[in-house]
């Protein structure tokens, strides 16, 4: 059992383990608490409906923000689109993916994902430097923000350097990227990165509760 | 019997290894030139595609020059369509290509007659006449 | 002379532009004889009874981006990271990581999150109450759709009950409780001015009618400071031939509970109306122009009351702009540029935005929108009782720029609002700034357009 | 051939000139993949190399590499490495056999005790003696008995390095690679199934030229050939950039020659020389004639997933395990809201 065999295997296991559970302990810890009914009378249906459009809506920008959140939206979103290709365009994590899920689709050429790679960890030091520099993100952020920016731009970093090798084996390389997933997967419940998951809750209770109202989401 | 070019594998795809070795040969010459620095290139490292080999060597062309040296099995040092630049086959005797190398120097050490051949010719050339003393 | 159990100087200062208690010489912005620890205690225990799904599924979805800084007009106007929304809920937030949240077991076993303390608490006062007017802006541009405002109001309970609500707050929260008004608006003060408004402008106005299909309530700032109003909704609704009454037993639209974070007092307010409307079988409580008001009663009534409220709300925009349409009442032609400033509780928070529009569109003014304006509108800077708070002066006035250059911008002959609050925050800062501009009333204006020959 | 005789003299003695001499130094470092700058040290090294004496041991092996290394013409020296070492004991090649081969070797051993080489292909199985033996003589008993005097020892191909097929799951002999029983001597890995030829000759020619053994990676094979993946060299890794794929065997992809890494290629994680030495005189090498590499000079390769499953595909189980991990979550989540709810009940009640 070497580095890479135990990467690919307990180890990745043991996170994806560890990412559901965590998940579902965080959704169940927070849904199952009291909640009261909404006794005024709606001006239209709220509920489901209204959750759902606002999932959707409030990933854009009203024009009234567009300047103010124009340059941490832009690199936010270059980041998700970057972190979305590299995960499930490059071929061998689509095949990988159909192992499991026996699904496939057609990937990207390798030498665009590395391309679109170091774009993204291009754009995580800069969302990291101007969390350390902006004066309301330097008074907000907490060790979750510094560690969570690490653990999620760490498969990256170490996905790109197995093409460069830098003189070292590729299986090295290979589990370290195996093993920084790891991490990644077993930090995300615990830590900001179940915004993955929790967009859905704190957009839907939202969206329930204004759409009804007919106010602005 | 199907022929080698039925078995549905293309050889003619290039795989851009060609180009880059003609490169290092052009700056190769301009060392010969500027700095009468030699250069050898070993053939047999490079991760040749099919086809890839023949079609640099038709690119190098054939020169004026082609030797035949027989020790150990016969080899052919020829001058490409670029002089100064030597195109080497080695092969042992039962004719396997044993290394394949471009020089690119003013003549290939291997055609230069080498002191001990000379001298264990000169003695048998003594011999031969009857010359007595014979060299070291 | 003073009512309040607290013992402070709580007299009135109804005279100046803006309508309050008296700038205090002494300050009690804490209340009751606590200690520390009860305090905290105490501020704990009432934060923790609003952690539901709600609050937690916010509290527990920050991604500290930062966004919300760009959206509050504290921020922008004064550029200090403090007035960041989510950071105003730093303390809730904690208390919320360590007493409710999934994982609250092991931030206390390992001391992950540390307690709230008293000073932490003293100091987000003026986070919580003077440098926010709950107007929501934040929450719209949250990518995590976090209503911030929400867990402002929220976050309020537990301060009033450790007893850290600014002075002048809670002296007319307290008044209000106690007196069924915040600036000293009692049953006979009330039935008098509207007898004065009944003779000044000649029109009848019904009050403590038994039986009526609309209960109309009013704002004690309408009351005291701009009783035309009053005059004006009577006018309005003679003119539409409605059967409806005042009722001095449930007179008051205003809600300090809320605003000052007593759920108790404010259940009380609430239920003082409600009470009444059921009494005379309302089928309709029309409310004044305020704005918050409509929060407490449209959207919060019902929770209120505990089941669902038996007769329909409507702020006397949306009243108007319906009658209007259904040709109940008819307005003349008025040719001016006009532009309109949308009270949050109203339009962003409450969903009214379209009311005003279909209202300026019968009185064919050419209305010239805000930049930014309806559901983005910058706040007055008067509302969440802020503009009762002498101490915030200087942050309103700095952050009222905006809306200066806002209104300017649209170099329009009038500005209307409709909501009593924001115009007397903009008489405040109009005559601190010498601003040409001057906040009138969108149903006075109906009132004087009305046309006399309608059916 | 004395064995006390220098390869110099020898060569001299065959009449060879000192031209035919510098071919093959040239040759020999273009075989043991040197800098064509590394001749004249060859050269001088070649000149005062012994002949070192070689003792070939075969244990539970299917004579592949041998058949490698003789059968084509694959020394690449006229029978010169033969005669640059003196092979004293081969029990496929040797004419002699039975008592007579091993009294050969056993005279080979006593005359160059302590620097002579022993080269060995196959595992050996440690489950039971009786499994495979040598005139009655264990093959494990044999190996120890051979390797006491040897200078080093050098197991070509898998089988010898890592246990290959024998070794494979479920190991029903119990075979054991030669680098686990041999621990006071070095031990050279040429892995392979079977190993490049020119990669045999060339750990022994080296062996001869330098008198050491080469630069070995972790798996104890020499870099020189070992030291950069199949992936790395290999003429199709454009299209592995490109993206473009061959997904079944008969398709435009494979009949264009596309990179095979959605076939189960091992190449990304196989270190080996194919790519550059080609087999068969550089006629070609698995991938080029269109087939996925298997990875046969890594250890196990038999047992790392299906031969034509892409590298990267998961190698996950547990579906039953992944019900767990959300049953504790349930769990954990209930109960964390319960005692939310109690905390929040008992705080309000103390008011």
């Amino acid at each position: 059992m070497d580095l890479l065999e135990f990467a690919r295997g307990p180890a990745l296991q043991l996170s994806i383990y560890v990412l559901l559970a965590g998940s579902i302990w965080r959704v169940l810890g927070i849904a199952l608490l009291q909640s009261k009914p909404d006794y005024s009378e709606p001006r239209q249906a709220g509920g489901l409906g209204g959750a759902l459009k606002v999932i959707w809506s409030r990933a854009f920008t009203a024009p009234a923000f567009k300047k103010a959140t124009m340059y941490s939206k832009t690199l936010g979103y270059t980041l998700h689109i970057g972190l979305f290709v590299t995960i499930f365009f490059f071929v061998p994590h689509i095949l990988f993916f159909k192992g499991i899920f026996g699904v496939s689709w057609p990937g990207l050429p390798n030498s665009a994902i590395f391309f679109v790679g170091v774009i993204t960890v291009g754009v995580a030091l800069a969302l990291l430097i101007r969390r350390m520099t902006h004066p309301v993100l330097r008074l907000i952020s907490n060790f979750d923000d510094y560690f969570s920016w690490f653990v999620t731009i760490l498969p990256v970093a170490t996905g790109l350097i197995i093409p460069i090798r830098f003189g070292v084996r590729y299986e090295t390389l290979l589990a370290i990227h195996i093993l920084s997933v790891a991490l990644l997967l077993v930090w995300l419940p615990f830590s900001k990165l179940a915004h993955t998951f929790l967009i859905f809750m704190s957009r839907g209770t939202t969206g329930a509760i204004l759409v009804r109202r007919g106010a602005k989401t | 019997m199907t022929s080698l070019d039925t078995i549905n594998v293309q050889v003619e795809q290039s795989h851009g290894n060609v180009k880059p070795i003609l490169n290092e040969v052009m700056h190769a010459i301009d060392r010969l030139l500027e700095a009468e620095e030699p250069t050898v290139i070993d053939l047999a490292g490079l991760p040749f595609g099919p086809g890839e080999l023949e079609r640099l060597e038709e690119s190098l062309g054939r020169g004026e020059l082609h030797a035949e040296l027989d020790a150990l099995g016969a080899s052919h040092i020829r001058e490409t369509a670029y002089p100064g630049v030597w195109w080497l086959e080695h092969r042992n005797s039962a004719g396997d290509v044993v290394g394949r190398y471009l020089e690119i120097t003013r003549t290939p050490e291997i055609l230069m007659s080498q002191d001990a051949d000379i001298l264990a010719g000169r003695a048998r050339l003594g011999e031969m006449l009857g010359d007595k003393e014979a060299r070291q | 002379m003073s009512t309040s159990k607290v013992g402070y100087d709580d007299t009135y200062d109804l005279q100046s532009k803006r309508l309050s208690i008296k700038k205090p010489d002494v300050r009690y912005d804490k209340q009751g004889e606590m200690t520390d620890d009860e305090r905290v205690h105490k501020a704990m225990v009432h934060f923790a009874k609003d952690f539901g799904t709600t609050a937690a599924a916010y509290l527990d979805s920050c991604i500290h981006c930062g966004m919300c800084a760009d959206a509050c007009h504290y921020y922008v106007a004064t550029g200090d990271p403090k007035y960041t929304p989510i950071w105003k809920l730093e303390p809730f937030k904690q208390a919320y990581k360590r007493e409710a949240s999934p994982f609250a077991f092991f931030y206390r076993l390992f001391g992950l999150k540390k307690k709230v303390t008293v000073e932490e608490l003293e100091e987000w006062q003026h986070l919580l109450y003077d440098s926010c007017t709950v107007c929501g802006r934040c929450s719209l541009i949250c990518p995590m759709g976090i209503d911030v405002a929400s867990l402002v109001s929220t976050a309020r309970h537990g301060m009033f009950k450790a007893g850290l609500v600014p002075h002048e707050l809670h002296a007319v929260a307290e008044r209000a409780e106690i007196d069924g008004s915040p600036l000293g608006v009692t049953k006979t003060v009330f039935a008098d001015r509207l007898e004065w408004m009944e003779d000044e402008h000649e029109v009848d106005i019904n009050i403590d009618k038994e039986q009526a299909d609309i209960l109309v309530v009013m704002s004690s700032i309408e009351i005291q400071k701009y009783p035309d109003s009053m005059a004006a909704t009577a006018k309005i609704l003679n003119a539409a031939g409605e059967d409806w009454t005042f009722r001095t037993d449930g007179f008051e639209a205003t809600n300090f509970g809320m605003l000052s974070g007593n759920l108790d007092w404010q259940r009380d307010m609430s239920m003082r109306v409600i009470n009444a409307a059921v009494k005379i079988g309302a089928k309709l409580v029309l409310l004044p122009e305020c704005g918050h008001a409509y929060m407490a009663l449209r959207w919060m009534g019902g929770n209120m009351y505990g089941k669902p409220l038996p007769f329909k709300v409507q702020h006397v925009s949306e009243y108007l702009a319906d009658a209007l349409n259904s040709g109940k009442i008819k307005v003349r032609k008025v040719d001016k540029s006009v532009t309109f400033h949308d009270p949050c509780q109203v339009s962003r928070r409450g969903g009214a935005t379209r009311a005003p529009r279909e209202i300026f569109k019968h009185l064919g003014v050419e209305l010239r929108e805000l930049p930014n304006g309806g559901d983005y509108n910058w706040c007055c800077g008067g509302g969440g009782g802020v503009v009762t708070i002498h101490r915030a002066d200087e942050l309103r006035y700095k952050v009222f720029k905006l809306k200066m250059e806002q209104v300017e911008a649209t170099e329009a002959e009038a500005l209307y609002s409709s909501c009593a609050n924001c115009r007397q925050t903009f008489d405040d800062c109009q005559s601190h700034y010498k601003w040409d501009y001057t906040a009138e009333s969108l149903l006075e204006l109906v009132a004087d357009s009305l046309q006399e020959d309608a059916a | 051939m004395s064995r006390t005789q220098t390869l110099g003299e020898i060569l001299q003695a065959r009449g060879v000139s000192r031209r035919g001499f510098m071919k093959y130094c040239a040759t020999t470092a273009s075989l043991l993949a040197l800098p064509p700058s590394m001749v004249p040290r060859i050269a001088h090294a070649l000149e005062h190399a012994r002949r070192p004496s070689v003792i070939w041991l075969s244990f539970q092996e299917c004579t592949g590499c041998t058949e490698s290394l003789t059968r084509s013409a694959s020394p690449t020296l006229e029978g010169l490495i033969f005669d640059s070492i003196s092979l004293d004991y081969h029990h496929t090649l040797q004419a002699a056999s039975g008592d007579a081969a091993e009294a050969a070797r056993h005279a080979a051993m006593e005359e160059n005790m302590g620097n002579y080489l022993v080269l060995v292909d196959g595992s050996v199985p440690l489950g039971n003696p009786g499994f495979s033996t040598i005139a009655g003589i264990s093959n494990y008993d044999m190996l120890v008995e051979t390797v006491g005097g040897a200078a080093a020892v050098v197991a070509i191909g898998s089988c010898a390095a890592f246990g290959g097929i024998p070794g494979a799951d479920p190991n029903p002999t119990g075979a054991a690679a030669i680098q686990d029983l041999v621990t006071d001597k070095p031990v050279v890995n040429v892995p392979g199934c079977p190993p490049i030829p020119m990669v045999i000759t060339a750990v022994l020619t080296q062996f001869l030229t330098f008198g050491q053994l080469p630069e070995l990676d972790k798996h104890g094979r020499p870099v020189a050939f070992f030291g950069q993946t199949i992936h790395d060299r290999c003429y199709r890794r454009p299209f592995y950039e490109q993206g473009l794929f061959a997904e079944t065997f008969d398709d435009e992809g494979a009949r264009k020659g596309w990179c095979l890494y959605k076939l189960g290629c091992k190449g990304p994680i196989t270190y080996n020389a194919c790519a550059t030495m080609k087999w068969n005189q550089g006629t070609s090498f698995p991938i080029e004639s269109g087939h996925p590499c298997l990875g046969c000079s890594e250890p196990d390769f038999w047992d790392k997933g299906g031969f034509y499953n892409p590298v990267s595909t998961a190698s996950l189980g547990g579906g039953a395990a992944l019900a767990g991990a959300a049953a504790a979550g349930v769990a954990l989540g209930a109960a964390a809201a319960a005692l939310s709810r109690r905390r929040q009940a008992r705080t309000i009640k103390e008011g």
